[in-house]
Order: structure tokens, then C-alpha cells, then sequence
């Protein structure tokens, strides 16, 4: 799979609510040859400072024919504040399509999508793929409404969508694992579950999965320098206690049963 | 002025030698930020390169630390991989194949727990097709003396380095630690001991601490601290190595730009490694050979070596041609 | 929340005592980087610090090195001042006056090139009204042992240690230089000599080249690398040293924010020093009292030394309650 | 002396040829204090980043009674090409005023000002105190016009004003040496010279000034990390080899003869 290092110039920076961000690039190449549930490192480092040092990884979130990709994050931290400063017409360089992707089983016709928070965003391409193929059912969950902007990117692709906000802010009083809870009981038939989100969201959706013996897909995070397998960086525990699974080579998406639930992030 | 030069210079040589191997330029690729080379396929034309050193190799697969392995820290890198690798047969078998296919020299690193696993593993790479020259790594624990690095005891780093030597034909290049009060020492030890160059720096220790979750950034508490932030400790020490010995010298540490690798040639390094920097910017190397040869046309310098600054010079500057300070002896700092 | 909190927490206590000394709270001025105090007037107030420690002083006064003296190196300060100071007359005569009149405890740092010269200048600080303690900057060469630095010497820096105890009732702290194999071994000695604290890091020794010029970039060829770019490193000298030693211990090197001084606090420091990054920003080290002392209020902890993180947790961090990987032995890298 | 570290906020960032840049900045304290060859501390760093490390030392090139600084500068490595790309409206943090600046000798009714390519940042402000009071003559030189593109600010203050360059694109072709020699020999009475350029300049004009006995200023440069005389970094030897200047706090202005000459920068 070929992956390509370029200086991309940026499209659009708009803050969607506090703290939440969308910024398009152009990047034809990348654009081209993307998957759903692949990432790209941004250099977030200002002209030719040096701090921060390292680029920083961030999922594609929406493609368009045009060259164009975009990316919805949050401002966590010192790269994210200064990805967030940068303004349309600026260039910043992007390493990508990386990683393995989300893999559409051609045996499950229903496929479930279970989102927390900015979890939903290597959730969007990934929906409008199978929305072509099989039955899509979308979950998302957050703290409140504000902490999924982009919700509409979503409900308009099926019509078995449901959100759950902790504060009941928007759809269901909850968590997103209580919608899902309410899915497993209604679906009949072959299934297949894609998840994203917190840890211990994904351990729960994991879990669940596992009781209805219907396989379940992740995109995990780990801390990582390269993204493309040079530096070993971005393990995460297997389940067979064998070594490790590395995220950005290996994943971001791994089936949940290879993945050691208990690690303590 | 440039169609002057041209009449007057001849095009830059850029080749060097380390010991008994020639490479093209003296730009490598350091181990372990550049896996196993087919990584970079199509990020970066490792044929431009004087060389690559893979990631080090252990006599069996080692799965590494635990994670967090990585944090990042003001103008550096915290890792602690926890050399994590294939081992030895699984390298020769799946990873060698690609790398004889690219036109560059091919340069193993290796690491071990005890004098014999080095040499055991030198034996291997011994007769194998496309490998040019051994890189050793010290810094890992002498399991037998209770832990302590390799590199932080001349003895023990001699004793790598001759039973290396004794088991293989190929080049030898042993690869200092940093975490040593006088790195000249381990240096001529090592030196009288036969290695055929020097390559240092391996990363200095330190660690990092997340105040959120309060508990060490990394799971393994320690780790290697690389990248921008240690080139002025790294290009001292390459300094210091290149004036105690007669090995050529290689030097790592920090090193992200052309201008970056000219630092270390004019402190008298034969060849420079570009480590963290690849792992920023993959294409990072590819750029030095280049930059390089372009500061050597505008300063009408022909040979690489040459760039090296004249110790007398240096080690005495001459600011002052007629400047007597009462009592003023330089300082170390 | 806030409400709930004030019913349930006393303001925290940010003092601490060092030996008999007690600050207000745990934040100092580095040696080297705050002048003699007066320089920071209207730009700082002294008054909200724990502490200010005034340049280094020698017995006579010194010039210092030729220029260049400084070049900036990423995330960092290569310096070689040469220890230029007025000396200890001019010292007790023009500066210690202003210095009194400040609300902060005053500790001055004193250098020698021999163990006498350490001894002279602790008599000459041991009556002097308003100093309250002495911190040894043992980074100097030892002229009698051919100039290698004393702190590089266990022995060598036990022997300043017991001179300046036996020559001063005040509280002597010795500060460490990080360029060592293993700070711990200097560390207990100097301990066990009688120190009442441990500072440390002293700067790393560097250098950089100005590939312009093609020459060192400092006159005096190495200068001593601090700043951000240290952190880590100093950050795990100071947790080696913190378990090893019984005294307190004094956390210095690349400090900037309270965020960076919480994690020197967690790995166990009694206090903590800020050095350039007062070169930076003069009042940085107001902010880092009020900053400490917000994360205490947020996290609920009462006495500042509180935040020192448990060694048998984060030494064995258990990250995996039920984690088996073959053959996974915790790495030093 | 009262000094101020405050936010400023960028009032204009103008390039006005290859390289020179005029940036103007409001800072009011400053403005209020600041004297003829005074100079601010900028930090260059963008947004939370930490590199590069240092402020840079900057000239007072211009107030203005509403508070606003100007700084006349030149694009010539790492922290002054970030500073170019800030924008009105952003903040850059400003230190000042710092140094002694130049001092006004009564008994010199005629002060000649010598300056050399951007040099000539800290003399537009003492010709303006000048002007109110003696006999101004302001002597310029570059290499072509453009290293000198605010030459206006100075022409209309003084009749008495001349410029050099060395490829002849603006007055005489020559070195500014050249004009100060023609001067000399023009003048009677007492005088005063004020000088500030490339070190070699300012060694030239010092030994002209001291054939012909009459006394001379020099604003000096050194590589600084403080600014405010608390690192000890800025020495410059003394002519009476005792040791060293310290050009952030008993500068950048000094009488000419109290300088090392020979060093070799
Ligand atoms: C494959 C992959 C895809 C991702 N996709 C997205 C995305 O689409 N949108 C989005 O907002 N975020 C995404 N992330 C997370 C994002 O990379 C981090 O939030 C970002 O790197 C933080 O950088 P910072 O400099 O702002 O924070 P820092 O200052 O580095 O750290 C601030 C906080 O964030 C945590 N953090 C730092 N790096 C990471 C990381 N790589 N992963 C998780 N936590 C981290 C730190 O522990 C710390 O608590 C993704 C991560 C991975 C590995
Ligand atoms: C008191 C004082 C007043 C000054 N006033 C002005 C002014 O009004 N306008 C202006 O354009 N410049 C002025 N300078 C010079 C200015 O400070 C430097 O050009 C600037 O710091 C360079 O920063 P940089 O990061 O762009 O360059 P760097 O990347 O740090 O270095 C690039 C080149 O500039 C040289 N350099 C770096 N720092 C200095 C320094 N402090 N002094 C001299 N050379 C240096 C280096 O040797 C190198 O060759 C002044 C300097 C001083 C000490
Ligand atoms: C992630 C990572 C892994 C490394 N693995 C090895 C290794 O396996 N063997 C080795 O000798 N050095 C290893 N190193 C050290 C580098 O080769 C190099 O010596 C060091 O990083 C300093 O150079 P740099 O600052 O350019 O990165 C590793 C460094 C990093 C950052
Ligand atoms: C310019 C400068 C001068 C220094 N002078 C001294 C000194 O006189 N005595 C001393 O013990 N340490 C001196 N130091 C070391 C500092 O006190 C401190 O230990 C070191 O800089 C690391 O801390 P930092 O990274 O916060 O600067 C000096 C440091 C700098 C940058
Ligand atoms: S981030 Fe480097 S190997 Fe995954
Ligand atoms: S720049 Fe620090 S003392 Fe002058």
C-alpha cells in the first residue's frame, strides 16, 4: 500500500464547539488511496521549531473527490493547540493513508457502529461504505451533545441511528453501550460489530459482543512517533500473552479478541 | 561565481572509509528508528544513503516492554522499546531477502545479555549474504555482572568487543553509551580491543513523569532520551571519542538537517546516523547527502574528510591574537 | 465542587524544611541565573519564593571565559561563563545589603579549585548576617587532582563536603554535576560526609560548531547544555538520587512550568530550583508556587511533600494485574 | 531604571524589502521609559512551543506618544524568521526597556552619526533628541539601498545628511568610512561621534575618532540569553584587559575606548 509524505495546504479550520475542530487539507494523493478506519500524522510544529518534536496521529474522517481530506479533533494538548492555530492557506506536512483499516465482512449483511465521543471520527467513511452494501446501524454516545459536533454527518446515512448522552443533552439519557444493549436484543441474524472510542468503552462493547458471539472490530490509540512500523512504539498487549500488537502497523483496527482487554492503560 | 567554481573544483567526493568497508556517503540510517528498512519503501530512497542499520538483534525474539514505550519531551524523545526484535533467525530468513535488493550497505545491529550471546550472534551474521559490518550495542545489561550496561565498563566493553571480533570477518563497529563519566575511556579500551570504528551516541537515561495519572510517563520508568535535545552532549562526546582515538568515528545524536551532520563531521566524524529524525520525517536522510555536497561546492571543499576543523586551531582558539586577561584559564564550562 | 472542597481541605502547606532550613515553599532561584537578586527587581518578586541562590562565588574575583559564552542549542542553553563573580569580598560588601531586605531565604553558592578555597569561602559566609544556607557547586576542577571536576569523584566531593561542614554552622547543600556514570555512588558519599542537602543537576557538558565560521561555537569549546532539553534526564538522576540517599533532595534542570516542577516534586524532590528558564521569562518562577499549589488544591493533598509518588508502585508499575508475557524482564532501555 | 515584561499586541509587521522587516508593537510602559539606544527582549517562540528558547535582542527604532514601538530588523536565522510570520493582532512578549543607551554630551554641539546597514536601528531615536538641541550630521552606509530601505526617516531630520553604498545604488559609492573621513576634515569645534554598525565599521570609525581626538559611542552587539544582566552571557572584552564588558547591562552603548578592539569576533 503506498503511502506518501506531503506538504498539504489547508482547506478549512473551523472550531465546531469548544475545544472540537474540522480541518481540511488537500492531499490528492492520499485522498486517492485511503480506507476506512486509516489515520495520518500531521506535523504540528510551527516553521522550523523543533518543539513539538513529533507529528501527531489523527484519523481520516471524510475524504472528498476533489484532493481533499479532513479531520475532526479535539484539542488535548500542546500539538493539538498548535494544529488548531494554523489557518487556510498554511501548509502542514501529512504523512499518510497508515495503518490497516476497518475490513467489511462479506457475510454480514447488519453491521453495527458504536462511536464514543471523537471515537465516531474513523467511524464516517466507514459508514458510508457499508451504508452501499448491507444494513447500517449507528450508536453514539458522549458526555453531552457538544462533544459530537458532527453528529448529522452521521444520521442521515440509515435510519437505525441512535445517540446517548450522559447528560441527556441530546437522544437517550446513557451510555452508548446501554443503545447497544437495546440493538443486540432487537437484531436477528449474522452481524458484525466496528467500534471506537475510550478504553473502556471498547472493553465493554468488546464483552458484549463476545456474550452474542458476534465479532467485533477496534481502532485503538497508543502514543506513537513513526506511524509507519520503525519504531515499535505503539504497542498494545495481545490476548495470547505473546508480545504485542503494534497499532500503527498492525492496526489501528484489530479484531477485539486479539487485543489483552485487562492492560491498564 | 558558480560557473568560476566549476572550472576550479571538481564535483565533491562524498565516499568514505570505515575500517575496511566503503560507503558511498557518510550518511546512515541509525537502528531502531528505521526498522528493517522495507518500512520505508516509498517514503525514502534508501539507494541515496551511505547505509542502514537495521534494529537490533537479539539471539532469540524479545517481545520488549510494556507500554507506554514513547513520550514525547521538549525537543526530544523518551523510549523505552525495550529492544524489541525478531531475532536473529526470523531476521536472516524474513527480513534480509529485501534488504539485498537495495544498493546501499547493509549494516546489523546487535545486542546480547552476556559475552557469548554476542558472539553467538556475530557467528551467524558471519557468512550471511549482504550484511557488511556488525554494529554493537553495549548498552544493554551484562546479566552476569549484575546488570550493569556494557558500556559503562571498559573491561566489559573490551571483552564484547574482542570476542566479537574473534567470531566474525566482517567489520566491527562498537556503539558507545553516553552514560559514562569519560566516554575516551571506554573509547581507547575499546580501541586497543580491535574495533574497526566507533559509533556513539546510544540515547542518554532519563524519564518522565504524566502529573495526570501520577505515575511514570513510561510503564518501564526509564527510558532513552533522543532526538534534537542531546546533539550538543552527543556532538561533545563525538569530539572528545574522535581526539583519544585512531578508529574512525561515527556520530549519532540529534541529528536532523544537513547542517545538523556538518556539526559532527567538522568535530571529525567520518560518517554520521540520522535516528529520531526518521521517525519525524521519513524522508529526512535522503536530504543530508545532498545538503552536505552543496556546502562543500560553496566552500570549494573536496573531500569530506576534510571538513574536519584542525584540532590545534580549535582546541586553543585564536580569538584573542594579542588579549591577556588577568587570570583567565578556560573553564570546562 | 470548589465549595465541597474548601469544607473538607485546609489550605495546602507548601513549606518545607531542608535540613534546619525552612522555606515558605519549595521553589528557588538556580545559581548562575538570577544574578545577584537586584537584577530582577520590578521583574520578579522575590518575596513569593522559597529561596534565591545567588551566583557562584570564588575566594577572588573572576573574569570568566572569553566570548562567544552562550549559543542556543533546541529546546536549550549551551553556556561557558567561566564562573565570572565579584568575589567574596565585593559579594558581602555590595550585594549581600540588597539581599537582605528580601522576604526569601538566601543561599549562596560557592566554588573553589581546591578543598581549601572551599573551606575559606564557608568561613567567610558562616557570620554573614541574612545568608542562611551554602550550596556547593562541586562542577569545578580540582587543580591539585589535575582538573577533573571534583563532583565527578566520589572521594574528591566527600572531602569538600566534610571541609565546608567542619568550617560552617550553616546548612551546607552540595550540588551534584550530572556527568557521571552513576550519580547515585556520589550521591551517598557526599551523604554520608555530612551533607544536610543534595542539589542537582548541574549543567551537562556540550558543545555545538558554527558551520559558518567552522569553529566552535564557544570560545572555550565545551560549555555546559541546560533547559528544557535536560528535563528528562534530570528528572531521573533526581529519582535515582531521592532513593538512595536519607537527606533532602533539591530537584534542578529544565524547569519552566508548575507542571514541570510537580514532576520533580513526585519523584521525590524536597524543592526545586529554576534556572534559564528565568533567562526566558524573569517571572517564571512566580507563577510555579501558585501553581503547585492549585494542583494540590485540585487533587486534594495537603502537604506539598504529599506529592512524592509511592516507590513500590511506580518502581513495579503495575500496569498489568494479570499480565504474563513471555519472557518480558523489565529493560533499563 | 523601571523594566517591563508585558504581552504586546502586534500594531503592524510590514516588510519593506528582501528580508527587513518593520514590526510595531504596543507596549506602553516601554514607550513611556525607553531612551535613544535602548533595546527590548522579544520572545520569537510561537504558542506554547519551547524552540527556539531565547528572546531576541531587539533595537527601539521608533515611538510613538500612543504607546506603540517599532523595531527595525532583519530576517537572518531561526527566531527572526518566526517573528516574521507573527500577524497584527497576535501577541509577542516584550521586555524593555533595557541597557543604557546613548548619552548626550553637552559641551558637543555637534554630534555625527554613523551607522552601517541595519546599525542604524538604534540612532534614529537619538537623532531625533539631537536635532532639538545641536548641530546633527547623520552619515549612512550599506551595501546596496535596499539593506537601508527607512533611509527617509533619517534624511529629513538634518541637512547634514549623507549615505554610501557599495555598489552605488544610493548617494556615493563607497563605504560610510569614506563619508566619516570627508566629515572630519569639513568640521571644526567640538563634536561627538555615535556609532553603531558591523564590528569592523565601528573599529574603523573608533581609530578615526581618536586621530582626531574627539569622542566616539559605540552601540555593541553580543549574543544575549537574558537581557538583564542575570546570566553573565554578553561579555565583550575591555580595552584595559580586565576582564569584560556586559553589553546587556552596562551597554549595548559604551564610550568606544573602553572596548577591545582587537578582539576578533
Ligand atoms: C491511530 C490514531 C488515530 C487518532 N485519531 C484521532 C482523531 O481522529 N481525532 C482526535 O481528536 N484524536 C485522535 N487521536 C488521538 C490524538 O492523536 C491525540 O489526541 C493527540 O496526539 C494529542 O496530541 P497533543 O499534543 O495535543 O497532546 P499531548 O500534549 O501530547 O498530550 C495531552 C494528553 O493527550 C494524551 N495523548 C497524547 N498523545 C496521544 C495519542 N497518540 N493517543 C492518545 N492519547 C494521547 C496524553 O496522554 C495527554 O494526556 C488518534 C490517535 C491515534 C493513535
Ligand atoms: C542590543 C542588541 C540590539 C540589536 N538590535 C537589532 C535590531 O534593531 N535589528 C536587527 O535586525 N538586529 C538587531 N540585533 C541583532 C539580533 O538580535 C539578531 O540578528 C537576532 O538575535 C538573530 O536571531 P535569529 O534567531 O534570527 O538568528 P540565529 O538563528 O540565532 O542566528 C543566525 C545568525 O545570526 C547571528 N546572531 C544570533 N544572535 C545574534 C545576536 N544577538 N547578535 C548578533 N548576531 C547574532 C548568529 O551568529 C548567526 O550567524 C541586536 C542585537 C543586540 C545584542
Ligand atoms: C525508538 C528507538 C529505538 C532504538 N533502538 C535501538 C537499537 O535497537 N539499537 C541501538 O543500538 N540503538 C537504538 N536506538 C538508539 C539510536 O540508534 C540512536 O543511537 C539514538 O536515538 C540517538 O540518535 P538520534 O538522536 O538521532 O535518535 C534507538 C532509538 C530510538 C529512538
Ligand atoms: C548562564 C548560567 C550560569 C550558571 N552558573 C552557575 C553557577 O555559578 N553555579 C552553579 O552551581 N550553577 C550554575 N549554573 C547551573 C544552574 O544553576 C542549573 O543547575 C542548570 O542550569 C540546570 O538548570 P536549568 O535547566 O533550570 O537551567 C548556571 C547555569 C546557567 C545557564
Ligand atoms: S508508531 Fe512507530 S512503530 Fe508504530
Ligand atoms: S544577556 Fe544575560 S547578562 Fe547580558
Amino acid at each position: 500500500m503506498p503511502k506518501f509524505d506531503t506538504p498539504a495546504r489547508i482547506v478549512e479550520q473551523t472550531q465546531l464547539t469548544h475545544g472540537i475542530f474540522l480541518l481540511t487539507v488537500k492531499a490528492t494523493a492520499i485522498q486517492d488511496s485511503a480506507n476506512p478506519g486509516q489515520f495520518c500524522m500531521l506535523e504540528v510544529k510551527y516553521n522550523n521549531s523543533r518543539d513539538p518534536l513529533l507529528r501527531r496521529p489523527l484519523s481520516i474522517y471524510k475524504t472528498r473527490a476533489n484532493g481533499q481530506i479532513s479531520f475532526l479533533y479535539k484539542e488535548v494538548g500542546k500539538g493539538t493547540r498548535l494544529l488548531s492555530k494554523r489557518r487556510p492557506g498554511e501548509i502542514v506536512r501529512v504523512l499518510g493513508p497508515l495503518g490497516q483499516g476497518f475490513r467489511l465482512i462479506d457475510d454480514r449483511p447488519q453491521c453495527i457502529l458504536v462511536g464514543g465521543g471523537l471515537g465516531i471520527a474513523p467511524l464516517l467513511l466507514l459508514a458510508e461504505r457499508i451504508k452501499q452494501s448491507g444494513k447500517l446501524i449507528i450508536l453514539i454516545g458522549a458526555g453531552n451533545a457538544s462533544e459530537i459536533p458532527t453528529i448529522e454527518d452521521f444520521s442521515g446515512l440509515t435510519r437505525y441511528f441512535h445517540v446517548a448522552t450522559e447528560d441527556g443533552s441530546l437522544g437517550q439519557r446513557g451510555m452508548v453501550t446501554d443503545l447497544l444493549a437495546q440493538t443486540l436484543q432487537e437484531i436477528t441474524g449474522m452481524a458484525q460489530i466496528y467500534t471506537c472510542g475510550p478504553w473502556p468503552m471498547m472493553k465493554a462493547v468488546y464483552h458484549m459482543a463476545r456474550r452474542k458471539n458476534i465479532p467485533c472490530q477496534v481502532s485503538l490509540e497508543a502514543t506513537m512517533a513513526c506511524g509507519i512500523g520503525l519504531c515499535l512504539g505503539c504497542a498494545v498487549p495481545r490476548s495470547d500473552s505473546h508480545g504485542f500488537l503494534h497499532v500503527c502497523q498492525e492496526g489501528p483496527v484489530f479484531d477485539a479478541d486479539q487485543v489483552h482487554w485487562e492492560y491498564n492503560q | 561565481m558558480i560557473h568560476q567554481k566549476n572550472q576550479i573544483t571538481k564535483s565533491p567526493d562524498l565516499s568514505i572509509n570505515i575500517g575496511p568497508l566503503r560507503l558511498k556517503n557518510p550518511v546512515l540510517l541509525a537502528s531502531g528508528t528505521c526498522g528493517y528498512g522495507a518500512e520505508l519503501d516509498g517514503l525514502l530512497d534508501l539507494d541515496l544513503l551511505g547505509g542502514i542499520i537495521v534494529k537490533g538483534i537479539s539471539i532469540r525474539p524479545r517481545p520488549g516492554n510494556p507500554p507506554p514505550r514513547l513520550v514525547e519531551t521538549p525537543c526530544g524523545l523518551l523510549n523505552s522499546i525495550g529492544l524489541e526484535n525478531v531475532g536473529i533467525e526470523s531476521f536472516l530468513r524474513d527480513k534480509l531477502p529485501w534488504l539485498r535488493n537495495v544498493k546501499t550497505s547493509l549494516i546489523v545491529n546487535i545486542l546480547g545479555n552476556s559475552v557469548e550471546e554476542y558472539s553467538e550472534i556475530a557467528k551467524k551474521l558471519d557468512g550471511a549474504e549482504g550484511v557488511k559490518a556488525i554494529e554493537v550495542n553495549i548498552s544493554c545489561p551484562n546479566v552476569k555482572a549484575g546488570g550493569i550496561a556494557f558500556g559503562t565498563d571498559p573491561e566489559a566493553a573490551a571483552n564484547v568487543t574482542r570476542a566479537v571480533k574473534k567470531t566474525t570477518g566482517l567489520p566491527v563497529i562498537i556503539k558507545l553509551t553516553p552514560n559514562v563519566t569519560d566516554i575516551t575511556k571506554v573509547a581507547r579500551k575499546v580501541a586497543s580491543a580491535g574495533a574497526d570504528a566507533i559509533s556513539l551516541i546510544n540515547t542518554l537515561l532519563g524519564m518522565a513523569i504524566d502529573i495526570k495519572s501520577r505515575r511514570p510517563a513510561l510503564a518501564n520508568v526509564f527510558g532513552g532520551l533522543s532526538g534534537p535535545a542531546i546533539k550538543p552532549i552527543a556532538l561533545r562526546m563525538v569530539w572528545q571519542v574522535v581526539r583519544a582515538v585512531d578508529i574512525p568515528v561515527i556520530g549519532i545524536g540529534g541529528i536532523s538537517t544537513p547542517d545538523d551532520a556538518l556539526e559532527f563531521l567538522m568535530a571529525g566524524a567520518k560518517a554520521v546516523e540520522i535516528g529520531t529524525a526518521t521517525l519525524v520525517r521519513p524522508g529526512t536522510a535522503e536530504d543530508v547527502p545532498a545538503g552536505i555536497r552543496y556546502y562543500m561546492e560553496a566552500n570549494s571543499i573536496q573531500n569530506v574528510e576534510d571538513l574536519r576543523l584542525p584540532d590545534q586551531q580549535t582546541l586553543n582558539p585564536v580569538r584573542y591574537p594579542s588579549f591577556p586577561i588577568e587570570g583567565l584559564p578556560m573553564q570546562p564550562l
